[in-house]
């Protein structure tokens, strides 16, 4: 098992809270709920049943089940294009969300937005946002919302390294510290924009904490990987925010474990980078964190198929599930429901 | 009634619906505490407070995001873009974000907010703080368009625009900000959508828009004593278009002018033609023809711009020659 | 001959002009070491090493200033926009910057880029990676503007643009790059500003872009079968606009159909059909018709998608509505 | 007199290079040319012959004066539409700037670019532009070129303290850093952004040298109403650029005198602030600099007369200078010279 430092990650963990069991089992299912539903997606993918594109998180799953399991109900999540695991760790059901993938009416949004644009306003998913950038700026406008109508909402808002380098950023961060917003920034450093390693196109190594003293920030790097420090980060962070002390950049360091989207292989990048990595699951490295605690394996085993039923039902609904009715093509342009654009 | 300038209306304008509605709010840059760089939202800050009034820095990505998430969230935002030169640096927001939100979420999200802007020329401020760019946002689903071209239509407009759920595009002309008009007393609200005819005239119909209306208007003058009666419609709304209004003004008279301050290609009056020969083909005389600015950039001098943007005496000269 | 692919087209174009001119330059993201997202630019870096095929972050205004920067200081550089609904967030250089300087300079500085850009719907790929964009860059004065629709014309026109002294906006369709066709060997270069008639029919003209010219052309072939005979049009650029051959080829026909991929408001179609009926009035024998996409985002699922767009039904119908 | 750090300016100056007598001759005569014509533009502008607008940079001239002293005849000016200076200081006659914001036919553009948009090709300088942001991605092309071109130009970009919050800004510094490109970027922080103060919205004190270490770059802080001090940053400067050693992101700090543009009085600034920088201004520092050293008063009063006849001369041939043709309108918007959209 490589090291954190051999990945580059920080030395001692910074965030280490305690994790009270009930806890410790709903991260664990969360990530493993993401998994599930990512791997199957992943398959009806290539069985040409999930259309257009998909981009999984498939390493990265401790991030966003650390978030979903800190955030609370009124908190809004921004997420991106790679935005299936943030909008499962806020409790959205599989099976709307596998039936937006492929493209039928009983999709999340009823085929209208696809892999990109998962939202569920209900749980407070304000939208996956597929230009980079742009997201940081909305995520913004929630926090500024909340402050402005006194509320404690936290708006918190995910993305990755190569992010990092678009204008919007900058302009995000900004705005955000000289307004001291209530928004959690978290970077999702999988070390790749793409199919181009970050550190070729970015000024700095570290492309978020090296960057938030440029906003008067501190610079918080965890270990993406480990859910008990994405924990303690999370709730380090949405305490921040949510106490009127401003804005937090975080960065997450972490692994796509496949390609970047579709059913790209990832061949691009050396088999010495992505082995280590792949050691350092962080689903695998938490399951036997659990074991190690004393968790019955039982109850992990339990989970599991929980969840291979959820993920099951979820598909066979989804294959099942109607195509949209046509008339949505020129439905909900306009609030009145309507596309009218002349009387 | 009162006599004020069409800047003067904008404030009454914001003023009015802030004070209205709690959940409006109104940011941007130098919009508090200069009052605007058109001096067109003085007081506004010293009255509804560094909140609900928000200065902003050089991001103008950052203001339309600001005003998205606000406007997804409880808010009813304002946001100046200074000049509508500068939508060119937020249009990902624009016409990415904000125009196709709802559609995307099958209507989970609503925009209510509305993005005020300097738009047009002849201030001499060359081809980059110039434009007249209201074609850009027809062009984009999703977006309510508007353009005012008097001060009592800039309080009616921009009322309703806040007060409607989806995003609008509000294009203020920054050559009429000095321009006066008369305006009624209380509360002024109109309805989008909706054109407005200025002038009834039997031989032909002028479309404008926005400083090109008193333009029109002025020609219509000189042709009437020309002989040529002309209506002349002030279009007021892109999206949506009122195309009864229209439809009815050209079909009256068989022949359609447009007169726009935007380069020619793909402007608003391309649009309003292909749907005028479209639908009401047997009603027209003749050509709809189109008098717009050369496709070309504006440039600075006050010779030379004036020379570009469509003038009283160009309409003039292009409505006769097809007419006589 | 060779019978190839328009993404393997594209890279042979690009191949071809940096081989031929060592000023000339690619840079954009994920072009290089990657081959593009489309597999549209493979080998190129192997080839040219990566001081001319340049890897970028994703920073699309910093892409675009810097292919402006080294076009006025002697380079030709050829930048990728991978998707063209990004043109948003660098439309400020694209809008403001490329398209005016040479005229607010009065000519001082010559700006010979292209932009290339992955355009167009039918993968679903939903709203933000599909829109067709060519009516945005047509808008703007300063601009020249290219839609291939075979591999060949990827290869020729692409060439075109790299010669040509102004900057060229180079809308790839994504829905095109797996077509196949046959393709000189050696050299090809082609004209800017020139459209081809695909095919010669007597009945009326239809005008289409891109990935519309294929379905254009099939309806053309289902219509014949019907005793309707379609002359149609690959408009291919939109600025210069060969009005030459548009205006013959609908004056011959007199009925004149525009099929556009883009939404309905302020389309190519809208200014083509302005300047026919001003032009060529007394050959029209009715209303030009406009076939396009409805004025929504694109919806993403595969069965809206397909229902959106102007497909060849619904060409055949509309063109058979009209003409019987 | 007020200290430096008064005015937050840097303690101890860092740029004192030896400035030879000629240098020294020139600068005060840049610096006097500068201040002389715009003082002119500003009357011209009163008296409704300059049209539209115009952005002074009074009080500014050290910055423009110093690097126009010590960049090379192949090196590259990007200005703002505060560009007034900066092309003078390349050396470009004033008569055809004043007849340019005259709108005139003998204008540097013949009356299509005006005051914001001033460009001379022939002297280097590669255009004002009048969007915050875009031409710092400019610079960053021209000094790619010259790279990849094999010369050793350098190109220089002049912008202002609110310019750092857009981001184009950001992404400009970045590419440059990664490339390491030949560019200067020179932040002139006149602490106001138009009517607003920086310090109101920006989350760093320093708006550019704060950020310098998100590109991995040094933080360079100049006292730019020095102009001993600012020759001394430019030559640093262009020399670590013309190396190969990448870009430089210098902040240099400075006080506008008058408003942000037209005819604005700039009454927005509180007294105490406004009056110890006026103490501080450039050019009579300068002045005083000289003599006390030792230089002939006499020689001084030569350059302002000389100075003042270039103004003058400038004004009247621009007064007396045609209209622009109106065959112009049509005219080159392509390199054939033709506005043709179609055939
Ligand atoms: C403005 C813009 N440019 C380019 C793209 C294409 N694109 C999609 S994802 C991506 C890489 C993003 O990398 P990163 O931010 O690290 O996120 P990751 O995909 O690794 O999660 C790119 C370049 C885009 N969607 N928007
Ligand atoms: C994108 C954009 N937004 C806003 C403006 C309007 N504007 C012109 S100058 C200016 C202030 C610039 O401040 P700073 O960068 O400090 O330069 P200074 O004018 O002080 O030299 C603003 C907001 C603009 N030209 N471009
Ligand atoms: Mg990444
Ligand atoms: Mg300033």
């Amino acid at each position: 098992m490589p090291t954190p430092t051999d990945l580059g990650l920080p030395e001692t963990p910074a965030f280490r809270h305690e994790v009270d069991a009930e806890t410790e089992l709903e991260l664990y299912r969360s990530m493993e709920r993401l998994r599930r539903f990512e791997k199957r997606a992943y398959d009806l993918f290539l069985q040409s049943l999930v259309k257009g594109t998909s981009h999984l998180s498939l390493g990265q799953e401790a991030i966003a089940a650390a978030f979903g399991a800190s955030m609370r109900p009124g908190d809004w999540t921004f997420a991106t294009y790679r935005g299936h695991a943030h909008t499962l760790a806020r409790g959205v059901e599989m099976a709307p969300i596998m039936a937006e993938l492929l493209g039928r009416g009983t999709g999340l949004m009823a085929g209208k937005g696809g892999s990109m644009h998962l939202t569920s306003v209900e749980h407070g998913v304000m939208g996956s946002y597929a230009i980079i950038g742009a997201h940081l700026t909305i995520a913004n406008g929630a926090a500024w919302s909340a402050k402005l109508r006194g509320t404690d909402q936290v708006a918190v808002c995910f993305f990755g390294d190569g992010t990092t380098n678009i204008g919007a950023f900058h302009e995000a961060l900004n705005l955000a510290a000289t307004w001291k917003l209530p928004v959690v920034f978290v970077c999702e450093n999988n070390q790749w924009m793409e199919y181009t390693p970050i550190g070729s196109v970015t000024a700095v190594p570290r492309p978020a904490a090296d960057r938030a003293s440029a906003y008067g920030l501190e610079p918080v790097v965890v270990d993406g990987n480990d859910a008990t420090e994405m924990y303690g980060a999370a709730q380090d962070a949405l305490r921040h925010a949510r106490s009127g002390r401003g804005p937090v950049l975080m960065e997450a360091l972490t692994y796509r474990h496949g390609g970047h989207s579709r059913a790209d292989p990832a061949k691009y990048r050396p088999a010495e980078e992505v082995e280590p990595w792949l050691l350092r699951d962080p689903l695998v490295t938490y399951r036997a964190h659990l074991v190690r605690k004393g968790v019955d394996e039982g109850v992990l085993k339990a989970i599991d198929e929980e969840v291979l039923r959820e993920v099951d039902d979820a598909t066979e609904s989804a294959k099942n599930a109607p195509q949209p009715d046509l008339t949505l093509i020129e439905r909900d342009v306009w609030a009145d429901g309507s596309s009218a654009w002349r009387n | 009634m009162t006599l004020m300038t069409y800047r003067d209306a904008v404030a009454r304008g914001i003023a009015q619906e802030l004070e209205r509605d709690d959940s409006v709010v109104f940011l941007g840059e130098d919009i508090g505490a200069a009052g605007g760089v058109f001096k067109a939202t003085g007081g506004l800050l010293g009255k509804f407070g560094p909140l609900r009034v928000a200065d902003t820095p050089i991001s103008e990505q950052a203001i339309l995001g600001a005003a998205m998430g606000a406007a997804m969230t409880g808010l009813r935002p304002i946001a100046e873009i200074m000049f509508s030169d500068f939508l060119a640096v937020c249009w990902d927001l624009i016409a990415n974000e904000i125009a196709k939100t709802r559609y995307m979420t099958n209507g989970q999200i609503s925009l209510p907010l509305v993005i005020r802007t300097g738009n047009g020329g002849g201030l001499r401020f060359g081809a980059q703080h110039s434009q007249s760019l209201e074609n850009w946002a027809m062009a984009v689903p999703g977006l309510k368009v508007v353009a005012p071209s008097t001060p009592e239509d800039v309080i009616g407009l921009l009322a309703a625009a806040v007060r409607d759920p989806d995003p609008v595009m509000f294009f203020e002309h920054k050559g009429l900000y000095s321009m006066k008009g008369e305006v009624p007393d209380g509360e002024i609200v109109d309805t989008l959508g909706t054109a407005k005819v200025r002038r009834r005239g039997t031989d032909c119909t002028i479309l404008a828009l926005a400083a090109m209306v008193p333009r029109a208007l002025k020609a219509a003058d000189v042709l009437a004593a020309a002989g040529i009666n002309a209506t002349v419609v002030d279009v007021r709304s892109l999206v949506p278009l009122d195309t009864a209004t229209i439809l009815d003004a050209v079909a009256r008279t068989g022949q359609l002018f447009t007169v726009e301050e935007n380069p020619r290609l793909c402007g608003w009056g391309a649009e309003i033609v292909s749907v005028v020969v479209e639908e009401i083909w047997d009603d027209l005389d003749g050509a709809p023809i189109r008098i717009t600015t050369p496709h070309v950039p504006l440039p600075s001098s006050d010779t030379l711009e004036d020379a570009t943007i469509p003038s009283v005496t160009r309409i003039v000269d292009t409505v006769r020659k097809v007419m006589e």
